[in-house]
């Protein structure tokens, strides 16, 4: 795996996958949205607005998702110091911040309907605002700092120690009864969610992934670049 | 614990390092730096302001990572390994590492006893003799100007034994009187077959030939700095 | 004496010479705590049952405001370097680093929160949950505080960058302590809840040195 | 460019260059208000019954954190000295600081003041008076601030000790403020609390240069 | 506003002090402290660490409060009262008054504009020039060394002209080449009709002849100490 580690050829490859993901990202997230918004039924009871659903699921799963990415490529640093994981981490950040945002922001607005409220503070919701915030927080670290690599390095370590957040949102709902998960799992484990729902929620799912592959990529082929410049512009100008 | 009591037992034989190469700030300050002292020598680091001798001494002491180059310090016959190497090592930089509040006594008995020496009143008050420090031993350091607070910063070379002495501008701000001192505490430790490395601007007399490095010849040229900053090395230097 | 009986006597000593911290911090406890009644109003059944809730987010806030202390000023008058050239370990310098700040932070919070219970009249049979919960939560809040606080030394504006690192990995702290009271206060057993604040200590003794003393590895330079 | 202009950018651009400062207070006063809810539980009403409450408290411990930027990396770098010794008088120095301290913070807040005003679920017709109230009560706390950084100069553990002067000092601010929108959500006028705040912040502007020039003076030496 | 322009049109004739005594943290520092200059000539103050070198430029500068004898600068024939003196006056202490995250152009722009000059790029080039930062110039300063610190604090005795010159230990840390700069600097400055008081310990080169004072010879005895430090003096004095 160290071969892959290696920036140049790591940008090879990468240059070489990136338009088929992001083509499949963009047809997934065709296909899936169409299936949201027009090929599948409205709930019988929570008539139009459970498409909401099929943006606020993905999201939420992708906030939690990305920040396991970012926990793992930081250790990856940690441990075997590729530059390249590095890269990835500080790439990955800004992304899950973006999901996060909007899992936040589609189930707010999900909750007026189903909850009569834009907000509640239960475990769930908020454990999620902490998880916006502690992306929030790493972003502010990496930048904080005159030496990058010290930036890396303590951004990577606050995302290995902000880890223990994610087991928390995901089994908050189990460990505290909220006003979250019934409305959800009962929905979505009862036999009367039907292929016709499940269908494009998973390509949802899918097209999220892929669109955060192909945003990863970007970024890190734009982050490896940004060392370049910072490079030549410093040796210009101190010389 | 084993560890603090190695530290007074030792006696260094030998401190090198062939081909340093140091980067500040995502900037290359100094490449390709070699120097060899063996026990009583002393090494002059010289150099125009910025050319990176502050930043040599505190790679040697390891405080700012080697992007590449190898360094030795053997003890006893035998390399001692990075972590370890701080334990033989006496380092005075621009801080003094006063508290305001600490007297002069305090402040020296708290850093024998952080390295594991038993509190030795008539070595504290030797060390502030030497430096003239006696009539203020038992004054709060906030009561001190600059030269006194560098006298007691340099008082602790003799509080605390270290065969290896790291010696960043250590006559600033010193009068005539303390800069003698100094000199006297330099001719006795080399004597005593301990090593010196030292970065000044002012003369000090040192007995003997020392040896110099003028960081002056190791300043980086545009292409080198680059190809040491981006990916490829890092990686290169990482596997 | 021992490094680490030396630091932490040395931190301690510090802490009374520069002006009693340890008293400034409480002093905040309570500031805090007395602005809240001026914010929501003075209904006392209201309060009673925000009370729990108002302690221990006050004690979060007094307990960030404390961080950067820890390591901070070592960091800038170049104590640090030396700390990190002796022969104790890193791990053990946080530890001491940790008891000292809990020893004047923690410990008189924990001393003062049932006056301030009591001003906000929590139900009598709440205080021992409030008392066991503060016991266990507050190392907590040293511990993780002491990663925040190496994790900024050399950054900018480390002082709100640090509580903003900080306070929220120590929400659960808050939840489970005030999971704990409200459940004294209506009969309820806080055993769990207590478990749960025992187990994030000890969890945050083992893994917050760790995390502590690696951020200060690159703290130097 | 005027020396009070000079020192508006340099700061604004000091604030900007630094990790985003003001990016930064906002974010620990929108942890404040989100820690509340995690304290006193989730009941939708019990909070838009407090919701001024917290959000003004919130808003006064955040400028707290803030307080310490305003002269002391001055102080330590020396700059502080050059200032004084500078052509302008310090009360002006004072108000150029205060200027740039409210804009990177109080008036952050004050924009991101209503969303955390509805995450509490706030009434809607509160929000006028919350929005004038925070225009009129944040610079009284940046004003307010500035005497306590200039007092504190040269102490050290400055941070808490500045946050026990500026607080007590501002409760009034508190007081008014959620007496404003208290008044407005139960459908009075809000309009004496506001006038209240307005005749502080004038007072402020007048008396708070004066102590702080006074205070500046003494600090150097 | 006049008060700005009043800063660099004014040309000093004369400082002198009589029975100068300051006490700091309750202590009595020295005492009886005379000195006179005119256009054009130096004062070096000599002494020991401790003697009191900082402490009197500073008190000088109006930075410390005398506790009795008397200090008058006479600019265009008649005296300054105290508040309007620090107009007068440049001071290079042993801070550096500079920001790391502004650059090296802009800090001395921006101390231009306090001293209400207009901002004149030729001055700033000049004055990074002459202490050879000008290839810095657009650095921000935390990537500067400390003697680099130093030079850009030198730099503003030529950015921002001013009749009266304290400098408190200005050549420590500087190379050679920083050095001969500032000598240049002050043989120029004197030429002009300056006034430069100069604490140091290294020798510095200053043409024709230097006053002198020794703090050595003004320190405080015991009683002394004790009469000055009791209230009536100190009433007297606010009298
Ligand atoms: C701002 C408010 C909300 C936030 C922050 C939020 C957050 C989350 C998160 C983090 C997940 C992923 C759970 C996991 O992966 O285990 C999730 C899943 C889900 N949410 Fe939300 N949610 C919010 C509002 C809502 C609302 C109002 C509804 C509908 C009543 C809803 C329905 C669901 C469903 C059906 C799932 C998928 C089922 C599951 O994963 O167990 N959410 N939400
Ligand atoms: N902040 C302070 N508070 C109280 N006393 C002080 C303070 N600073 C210095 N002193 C005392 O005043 C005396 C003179 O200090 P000062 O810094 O002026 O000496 P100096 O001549 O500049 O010494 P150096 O050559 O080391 O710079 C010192 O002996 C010290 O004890
Ligand atoms: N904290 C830092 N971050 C980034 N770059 C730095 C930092 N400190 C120094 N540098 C850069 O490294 C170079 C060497 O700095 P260093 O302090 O080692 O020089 P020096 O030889 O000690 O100079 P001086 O004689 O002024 O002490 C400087 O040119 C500076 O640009
Ligand atoms: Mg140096
Ligand atoms: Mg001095």
């Amino acid at each position: 795996m160290h071969r892959f580690a290696n920036p140049t050829r790591f940008l090879r490859i990468a240059n070489a996958v990136f338009p088929w993901v992001a083509a499949s990202a963009a047809l997934s997230l065709l296909v899936g949205l169409w299936f949201a918004l027009f090929d599948s039924p409205a709930d019988y009871q929570q008539g139009e607005t459970v498409r909401i659903m099929y943006v606020h699921v993905p999201a939420a799963w992708m906030c939690l998702f990305t920040y396991t990415v970012m926990a793992v490529a930081s250790a990856t640093y940690l441990i075997w110091k590729h530059p390249l994981a590095d890269v990835a981490a500080q790439a990955a950040a800004p992304i899950g911040a973006g999901f996060t945002a909007v899992a936040l922001a589609t189930g707010s607005l999900w909750g007026q309907p189903m909850w009569g409220t834009w907000w509640v503070w239960d475990a769930r919701l908020t454990s999620v605002l902490i998880l916006f915030l502690l992306y929030l927080g790493h972003i502010a670290l990496v930048n904080a700092f005159d030496e990058p690599e010290r930036g890396s390095k303590a951004g990577a370590i606050l995302a290995l120690v902000g880890f223990v957040n994610v087991p928390i949102i995901k089994f908050s709902v189990d460990w505290w009864n909220t006003l979250h998960q019934p409305a959800s799992v009962s929905r979505l484990d009862a036999p009367a969610i039907d292929p016709s729902m499940l269908t494009p929620l998973l390509i949802m799912a899918l097209a999220f992934k892929l669109f955060f592959v192909t945003v990863l990529l970007l970024r890190i082929r734009s982050g490896l670049v940004q060392r370049r410049i910072r490079a030549i512009r410093m040796i210009e100008q101190a010389g | 614990m084993p560890l603090e009591r190695k530290a007074f037992e030792t006696q260094a034989d030998s401190l090198s390092a062939t081909g340093l190469t140091v980067a500040r700030g995502g900037r290359l300050v100094f490449k390709g730096v070699d120097f060899s002292i063996g026990a009583g020598d002393a090494l002059i680091v010289k150099g125009p302001n910025g050319a990176g001798k502050s930043t040599l001494i505190r790679t040697v002491a390891g405080l700012v990572p080697v992007l590449s180059g190898t360094m030795t310090l053997s003890v006893a016959g035998k390399p001692v390994d990075r972590p370890d190497v701080g334990i033989h090592l006496a380092y005075v930089g621009l801080q003094d590492g006063t508290k305001p509040t600490m007297t002069a006594e305090e402040t020296l008995l708290f850093w024998r006893s952080v390295h594991g020496h038993v509190p030795d009143a008539a070595i504290i008050t030797s060390a502030l003799d030497r430096f003239g420090l006696s009539r203020r031993s038992a004054l709060q350091t906030r009561y001190f100007s600059t030269g006194q607070k560098r006298r007691l910063a340099l008082a602790r070379l003799i509080a605390v034994p270290a065969p290896v002495w790291l010696l960043d501008e250590p006559t600033v701000g010193l009068d005539t009187d303390a800069v003698a001192a100094l000199e006297d505490c330099l001719a006795a430790h080399r004597e005593r077959g301990g090593l010196t490395i030292l970065a000044t601007h002012t003369p000090i007399g040192l007995t003997g030939s020392p040896l110099t490095v003028d960081l002056a010849d190791h300043q980086p040229d545009a292409e080198t700095a680059l190809a040491a900053l981006t990916g490829e090395d890092l990686a290169e230097d990482a596997s | 004496m021992s490094g680490f009986g030396a630091i932490v006597m040395r931190d301690l000593r510090l802490a009374v010479r520069q002006g009693a911290d340890a008293a400034m911090v409480v002093m905040f406890f309570v500031l805090v705590v007395a602005l809240f009644p001026l914010g929501v109003g003075p209904e006392p059944n209201l309060l009673s049952r925000m009370a729990s809730g108002i302690v221990w987010v006050a004690a979060l806030l007094a307990a960030t405001l404390s961080y950067d202390r820890m390591f901070q000023s070592d960091h800038d008058d170049g104590s640090l370097d030396l700390l990190i050239l002796s022969p104790m370990s890193l791990e053990m310098l946080v530890l001491a680093k940790c008891l000292a700040h809990w020893l004047t932070t923690g410990l008189p919070m924990l001393l003062i929160a049932p006056l301030l219970a009591s001003m906000l009249n929590l139900e009598g049979e709440a205080y021992p949950a409030l008392l066991a919960g503060m016991a266990l939560g507050t190392p907590v809040l040293s511990l993780l505080g002491s990663v925040g606080a190496a994790l900024v030394l050399g950054a900018r504006r480390a002082g709100v960058l640090v509580a903003l690192l900080v306070l929220p990995l120590t929400v659960p702290v808050l939840i489970f302590g005030v999971a704990a009271i409200e459940a004294a206060a209506t009969g309820q057993t806080s055993r769990p809840h207590l478990m749960l604040l025992g187990a994030a200590s000890l969890a945050s003794l083992v893994l917050c040195p760790l995390a502590s003393a690696a951020a200060l590895r690159h703290a130097a330079s």
